[in-house]
């Protein structure tokens, strides 16, 4: 009792529950699950961009790709560790990624088929990631927030990348016009279904309000990115693939056409373009790398026993 | 002149050759520690090839990319080493081992090159490359003394990339840039590698191995046979759009 | 006609995806035999693919090397199936499988086409794929019913292949074609397919696969991750000499 | 005494000795050497060539190319099966091959970097090897003498492919004449040393020849191939890269300039630029096939208990 009113006092006065403190069990595990899934969607995010690494089309280009994917699995590593404040073991976490069962961002598993996509993938995909990230960074659970701090300043500076990316494109031959145009055409609808079911299929996004571990209903998010990207879009010189795209003065938004709802969960049911190469490269690289660990830890052992 | 930027280019391709096939890994180490550590190392190796090509184009006016994308197989200076797959990931230790510890002796000597500006490349890159064959060596003696397996690999590993290894120690065209001081006599390096190795090896409760060396003439634009699929994949959007700007 | 030119493609562009990744494998076989084996079998896909190819070019004057060396990733129109890596022996033979008992199914079919050309190919190509589906059934129930190792390895590769079975069954955009008798409708093969694979399974005692289809686009041009990379390296000299005939 | 008569006068009276005739210890190790040696040169000489397959440039080049790398592997099975005839084991042989003891052409352990290689190991390569290979269709063992004919009638179809390539490149663009040049630029002096060291450091040569395995000395057969391949060279409007070549009407054949055996022993010796490369391919093919080769024998064996 008093350890509850203690939680909604310290959440309601917008301070920050630490590991040690006391927390209601779903409140763990709400956290948990999302922690978990944001680490994963890192992980598995490498994978899209990773891609092209080999195939950048220019050096500077090349490294900062490199850096970028660099700056994912670190990324994936701060959210293990924050998520690891709450109990759970990363290899439990690692185990339920690559024998299918844990979710992440269904946006990785649309492929990445031309070097276009790589802008639009920082444009529209970190982009989304940071009108969704950046009200976590006043998260209630403080390693999540300070995790998400740091995040949101690398991630901005990759949508910024990807927009020059598509920038140079769109500006470029007519074939690089066409391939950053097709690539906005594949991306801009997941990027929409990144924030989520919309508000009234949403069925858990109250409680998690409640807990101040998420600020804005997922349509309030999708409005704000929308309205962010539509003048980006005009600059950029690329047109966004929705006719019902509309300014609208009344609401101070822009109007947007039906999302694919059906198309949204097949993919997080599994039968996207990608899902199973997804996590069959991820276990590959696990199984692959079993030898190398054990080899660590036979070594480490050795260390330990001549040491003591 | 067109010798020092002969010269750079064959630093320059032997670095981006390994920064191309370290960007091969990324997303696929043993762990996630492990993919940030070989992606800096990429990235390293990455930077230190353009600054170098940036250097070795100067003398016709060709860009970094120009170099980089441009340029056919027969006219890449790399070393077979750099070239050669990744495999496992003692494989991809292997050739970090003795590419690292080969590169520290290089731009360790290079930071006295009478040619100012490789100087300076080598005063950035002969600190990155004291990182890289920290890494190198530490897990050169993990899978050495690990498990029976690990250390089959690596012993393996080693057997394999050796017969690349005497390439990096000959000293090409570069004679009279090594008597001005401009560049770096390459074989007088190879007594501080031995010297450096055999300790590693040793702790690694690694043989060094017994295998001949193979007459590798890279630096004469005679390649490995993979440097061709190597480039194909890595020049692919440069030859389909000629001209374009990214 | 335009139509029957877009199916030639979807046909001859399996055809030589599937030729391209076997051609991959030579000399690497498990045994001298089997490297014989599989060559056949990529020259017979080789040579279906050309027949087909010749044809899909006639509409607009192109040749079969315009449309094999020229065309972009998303100019193809093979299904990711055939674009999959071939991984080990038993990746390689649980493709060859599935791809061959469509295979037989589609040309047999096709030798009833309207098209006096597309049934010629067919007759010639029911022949050969009979020989490939009696090489990976043997294989399949060899190495189904072989060892434990074996045994997993073999069920892991039929499991990696199945997400990417469905698309051989779509009807993609030639359902006009399909009702005038020219193109075979793919989905009425299934059944047959499904009846001559459950017998092979159970004899090499292997489990139906239980994991989720993925929905891949290969007929709109949209590609599985793979073929990138195999285009960039099978077009490479084209795209480095244009022009040049070889 | 009687055996040994019988043997001399039917090598003398040029009939064949077969597998179950009585032979001399030394004429059944020769005989084993050289076929051993010459199934491996196939199985290697799939290499060079395995390299290009996935890279022709037209469709009909690529179908040719492997035909004839197909044709390589069947060449090593019959030779295996004749070696075979000899009371050796091919397993055993193939031991040898993948723990380096055995040898095999030195020609395969040069690399192919151009497309134009494959013109030149046609045409100089195949050139050389028909040259060697006519006189073995004569050769005393019989199923030698048997396999040799059937493999000669496919090497002068490859080296017609050969010429071919060659013909086409020498006159496309310039940039292909060039690739053209530098391949018989490459390929030109190792093809000169597939004859073997010069007759006064062949010391077997004389008792190979008594025993009519071979029928010319290695400098003989040289000269043939020199002497054929002037002429094809003209025509195909390529250099061959000997300034010291000349005819010699006094001789009736070409002058040439000294062949640098320093190399050819560097390469026999395990220095080439490819020979650790070919063995090791050879190796994984081989060890990465083990497990298929288990379940193989592992399925055969229930059939036979089952049908038992």
């Amino acid at each position: 009792r008093d350890r509850q009113d203690r939680f909604d006092e310290t959440v309601a006065a917008e301070s920050r529950i630490e590991p040690r403190d006391w927390m209601p069990d779903a409140y763990r595990k709400t956290l948990v699950r999302q922690m978990a899934q944001h680490a994963h969607s890192e992980i598995i995010g490498m994978q899209p961009e990773g891609n092209w690494i080999t195939r950048a089309p220019s050096l500077k280009r090349k490294a900062i790709l490199m850096a970028k994917v660099q700056d994912e699995a670190g990324h994936g590593l701060y959210l293990y560790s924050a998520a690891e404040t709450l109990g759970v073991d990363r290899e439990d976490l690692t185990e339920q990624l690559i024998d299918g069962s844990a979710k992440y961002s269904s946006i990785f598993n649309y492929p990445t088929p031309t070097w276009a996509d790589m802008g639009a993938i920082g444009w529209l995909v970190d982009g989304a990631a940071i009108v969704n990230q950046v009200p976590l960074t006043r998260c209630s659970y403080g390693p999540y927030a300070r995790a998400m701090v740091r995040i949101c300043k690398e991630e901005s500076f990759h949508q910024r990348q990807g927009f020059e990316i598509l920038y140079e494109l769109s500006h470029g031959t007519d074939a690089q016009h066409e391939m950053a145009q097709q690539a906005i055409n594949r991306w801009w609808w997941p990027s929409l279904m990144m924030f989520g079911p919309p508000d009234d299929q949403s069925p858990n996004s109250a409680r998690s309000m409640a807990w101040k571990i998420k600020r804005f209903s997922n349509d309030e998010l999708r409005q704000r990115f929308i309205d962010m990207c539509v003048p980006q879009a005009e600059i950029l010189g690329l047109d966004i693939p929705d006719p019902e795209l509309n300014w609208n003065a009344e609401r101070g938004h822009y109007d947007f056409g039906p999302i694919d709802w059906d198309e949204f969960f097949q993919v997080l049911k599994g039968h996207g373009p990608c899902n199973a190469l997804r996590v069959s490269h991820r276990r590959r690289a696990h199984e692959d790398g079993a030898w190398v660990r054990e080899a660590a830890a036979a070594h480490a052992e050795k260390q330990a026993r001549t040491a003591a | 002149s067109a010798s020092v930027a002969r010269y750079a280019l064959v630093l320059g391709d032997d670095a981006l050759i390994a920064a191309q096939r370290l960007g091969e890994l990324i997303s696929s180490a043993p762990e996630l520690e492990e993919d940030v550590a070989l992606a800096n190392i990429g990235l390293d190796e990455l930077g230190q090839a353009r600054a170098l090509l940036q250097y070795a184009g100067r003398a016709d006016g060709r860009s970094e990319d120009d170099l980089a994308y441009l340029r056919d197989e027969a006219e890449f200076r790399s070393a077979h080493l750099v070239e050669q797959p990744n495999g496992d990931f003692a494989g991809v230790i292997a050739k970090l081992l003795l590419f690292s510890l080969y590169q520290r002796e290089l731009y360790a000597a290079l930071t006295g090159s009478t040619d100012n500006y490789l100087a300076a490349v080598a005063a950035k890159a002969v600190k990155e490359v004291r990182y890289h064959v920290e890494h190198a060596v530490t897990w050169t003696i993990r899978l050495g003394d690990g498990t029976d397996e690990s250390h089959r690999r690596m012993q393996g590993a080693l057997d394999a990339v050796w017969p690349y290894l005497d390439e990096l120690f000959e000293v090409a065209d570069f004679a009279d840039l090594a008597a001005d001081g401009t560049a770096v006599d390459a074989s007088a390096l190879r007594t501080a590698f031995d010297t450096a190795l055999d300790v590693v090896l040793d702790e690694a409760t690694l043989t060094r191995p017994d295998v001949p060396a193979i007459r590798a003439r890279g630096r004469y634009g005679e390649h490995s046979q993979h440097l061709g699929y190597l480039l194909a994949e890595m020049q692919v959007l440069a030859r389909k759009h000629p001209g374009a700007a990214w």
